[in-house]
């Protein structure tokens, strides 16, 4: 298996497409555990993520994970702004001048990245955050497991838990049952990366 | 709740704006920018305070912006943490050559955007310090408390210091010192509401108030039957006199936007009043909107525990739109 | 809509009691009655400024009291004009043998009694003088105009006039031509509650406003479909502009007590730039809560035509809570 | 036909007390045309008044005004408390030292007392205001016509009647239909004066 360019940036493009229509459910999430903006701020980010897409034609992976990231940082804002855009600028040095990624390469960019939203945030995987989709995803790239259906174990499992970082953690155990906002984005985001794999 | 405003999406655009042309002689902006910075911009050889986060908390932070406290505020969308390039803006704005002081709520967004920004604006060589305002108890956690309406007491001491020409070490340490002695908590029988969603933070039925709500349309801890104020206060000011040992405080009575004045004042009436009858001397105090959240109906109680030096501190002359 | 208060039939005795003890530097009161003095009473020589009216409109007319202003502020219930043997105490105490300006807004319950208290006062030989504001355009009929949030204007400039050591007739004049030159109106998204009976002024269905509303929960004259915000300041300043000559204006901003302060900072941004192309020169702005109507969420817009007299008067020097 | 003063007194505590019941439905009523605090208002002023009878014994008719008057000039405020406290100050001059009241008497101080709130709002009849029910009634006590019937249609005149005075001026012609609550308020008042004479 070989990810080319054109094909991250499909997967890019059906994420952010994803994300940008689930703008509001995204923010009732937040309504609940948080404080009603996710879904706002992801929409914004991706909205410019996507018009900017087109433009990257002729760059390599490396090239387009940076702008993206770059693009994520100025404009989403918030907690997730930071996060998500610190993967993609980690995507961006692992994945340097690369036209294309093998398997190897394509799971060490997630660990970076990974490593990256951890270190940002101060956080690790359990905590109902982004993470809990983030990590699953990559350890199941890395194993070669059917990574569509990590995710949607991946999202129930952080359904369940108590929230310890970020403003979900304000209700800590009131939290458990309900849906985390970045979880949630993430699985949107990172579903398209199943198909090209 | 229907919105005053021509469009969500330019909701904060047009709210600098319109602060920056209603105040020329005070503030100026830049190419643009969500950016308040003060009028002639950064004073040499003096320490440049930069604040700000999500919008929606008005007169907070631009408000604060002025000779005696902030040097910039820098506005994020509604409720959401400013981006790093921003802040790095900010800080460019407010370096007058003695280096810059972050003074930063502590939310997860605003601490990784301006930590991200601290990180740029070292790297243009701008020597850079951040202290982190967590004054709410109402979560046990202090890692996870959350900064509200003492981050104006921050603002106007460190303010103070830096205008005293204190140097950055100097001006942090007596932030530091705020911060330390500074809690908060917040009650609300009115959510507010999202310019972009249109929709309530929370749903609160009548005869209902909520308390430990965050300035974020953030739930509170706790839904109880609506009490009388005076009831309320004491409530209050024992959870916040469970964390203080001093006597001398600086009592804050802050609006969370749609309280009406009146009731603020009446309930500054029954913080008094309990306070003295627990023998603690009002050294200082504020009644008022100092960090709002959007329209919710409600108030927060914020006690400094304060000696000589952050009196004097917070005595000190400030020309501003939100403090006086 | 809940309200922070102990008990209804309390709420201004409490937030009297708030009031002076959040400001013990600026104020005092007597006799435990609704009075707010300027702290140190009356000045010798000095034309006496008093002011008031209902409860409920705070920081008027309470926040106005102090060097530069008013010298008392006769605080009745909410809403409810104050009666005269409260009236004359506050002008008793203003008085500093220059005699006293009565400002008083116009309506029929507060032009009756504060009449009857310069009646009383004349009684007593002190020389008292009203004028009447009516800058409320909304109402066709002059006669019937009421008193809104152009009075904090006239609380200014002729407050200047009398701290500058002006004799009564000609802080009177001044006053009088602050209140030619003195036109507002106002608008709502949502009502006001009152404290005894919890009930609205008005019922708004969602996505609807009322333009020509008072500050007292009355009515408005019109109901609309809200507009976005650039609609309404166009349409609300075409009736201001319809009635005033001169271009050169100070222009106040009102929030009714419920609105957020971004959201007056967005409509001061497509006011001022409605007014400049108009050609008209905003001299002098505010923007803030100065008349509310408890938790009202709308906002009122004034413009008075100024020339160097007034402008002079409105920069001279003030200490007060509610205006700087 | 005399009219003592414990008639008067008993007559006037009828009519306290009537209005300290009616307080929410003034309100409401002012709700619609005024602020909404005409219920509130006159019931405070009137709860005074109403502790206050007992210590009215042994004084004349005269007293008794005077000391109500300055009662419901003090306590109850707005435009209604002049107005009605500059009545009874009326009542007590036309009034002084009288123990009791002569048909001729009562109705001098009636009319005394309609002069009085005209001058003080500056209003007259037909205006939609308290004195549309104050100078009917003083009319059908100088014509000894039935005083309760001449209030019923008092009322239902200006009712209909579009507005002139006070808050309800605001409305105008919107005004019509409803009723005004100090017009009300009078009614309440009056009423019971009619069974005493
Ligand atoms: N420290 C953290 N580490 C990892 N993810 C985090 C952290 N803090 C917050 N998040 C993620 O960010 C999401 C919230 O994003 P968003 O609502 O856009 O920002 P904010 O909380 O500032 O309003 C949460 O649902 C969570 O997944
Ligand atoms: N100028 C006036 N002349 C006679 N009656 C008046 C006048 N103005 C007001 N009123 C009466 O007062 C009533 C309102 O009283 P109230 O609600 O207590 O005072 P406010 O209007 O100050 O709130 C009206 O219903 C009307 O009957
Ligand atoms: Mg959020
Ligand atoms: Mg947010
Ligand atoms: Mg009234
Ligand atoms: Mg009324």
């Amino acid at each position: 298996m070989t990810v080319t360019t054109e094909q991250f940036v499909n997967a890019l493009r059906k994420g952010a497409l994803a994300i940008i229509s689930a703008k509001d459910e995204l923010t009732d999430l937040d309504r609940e555990i948080g404080d009603g903006d996710h879904g706002i701020n992801m929409a914004r980010g991706f909205q410019h993520v996507h018009e900017e897409l087109a433009s990257y034609e002729g760059t390599d992976i490396g090239e387009v994970c940076k702008a993206v990231g770059m693009t994520l940082i100025k404009t989403v804002g918030g907690a997730s702004g930071p996060l998500v855009g610190t993967a993609f600028i980690k995507f961006a040095s692992a994945w340097k001048e690369h036209g294309t990624l093998t398997h190897e390469q394509l799971t060490a960019g997630f660990q970076e990245a990974c490593a990256g939203i951890a270190a940002r945030g101060k956080s690790e995987v359990g905590q109902k955050t982004m993470l809990d989709v983030w990590v699953p995803f990559t350890e199941a790239l890395a194993t070669r497991q059917n990574v569509d259906e990590t995710i949607t174990q991946a999202l129930q499992t952080c359904q369940a838990l108590s929230a310890k970082k970020g403003r979900a953690a304000y209700f800590g155990d009131n939290a458990i049952g309900k849906q985390d906002p970045g979880a949630q984005s993430s699985a949107l985001l990172l579903r398209p990366f199943a198909e090209v794999m | 709740m229907e919105k005053l405003m021509q469009q969500a999406k330019h909701y904060v655009r047009d709210m600098v704006l319109g602060i920056v042309s209603a105040h020329p002689d005070l503030y100026e902006t830049r190419d643009g920018l969500p950016l308040i910075l003060r009028k002639g911009g950064a004073i040499q050889g003096k320490v440049g305070l930069v604040s700000g986060g999500g919008s929606g908390h008005e007169p907070a932070h631009a408000g604060y912006v002025g000779d005696g406290m902030l040097d910039a505020a820098v506005c994020g969308e509604v409720f959401t943490s400013p981006t790093p390039d921003l802040i790095l803006e900010g800080i460019k704005a407010a370096h007058g050559g003695a280096g810059v002081l972050l003074i930063v709520k502590n939310y997860a967004g605003d601490v990784m955007n301006f930590e991200m920004a601290k990180e740029l604006a070292e790297l243009e060589g701008i020597e850079v310090e951040t202290v982190i305002v967590n004054d709410d108890i109402a979560l046990p956690a202090t890692s996870e408390r959350r900064g509200v309406a003492g981050t104006v007491l921050v603002h106007k001491i460190a303010g103070a210091a830096a205008a005293a020409g204190q140097p950055l070490q100097e001006v942090k340490r007596v932030a530091e010192k705020v911060i330390a002695n500074t809690r908060s908590i917040g009650m609300a029988v009115a959510p507010c509401y999202m310019p972009e969603s249109g929709k309530p933070g929370f749903d609160l039925s009548p005869h209902e108030m909520e308390i430990g709500i965050g300035i974020h349309g953030e739930k509170g801890l706790e839904r109880k039957s609506l009490a009388p104020v005076q009831e309320i206060t004491a409530q209050l000011l024992q959870k916040l006199r469970q964390e203080m040992q001093g006597n001398d405080v600086i009592v804050l009575v802050n609006g969370m936007g749609g309280t009406p004045l009146s009731e603020l004042y009446i309930t500054y009436h029954y913080v008094a009043e309990a306070l003295q009858k627990d023998g603690v001397s009002i050294k200082r105090s504020l009644t008022g909107n100092y960090m709002t959240a959007l329209e919710m109906h409600g108030f927060s109680i914020t006690l400094c525990q304060v000696d000589d030096e952050l009196i004097t501190y917070f005595d000190a002359p400030v020309h501003t739109v939100g403090f006086r």
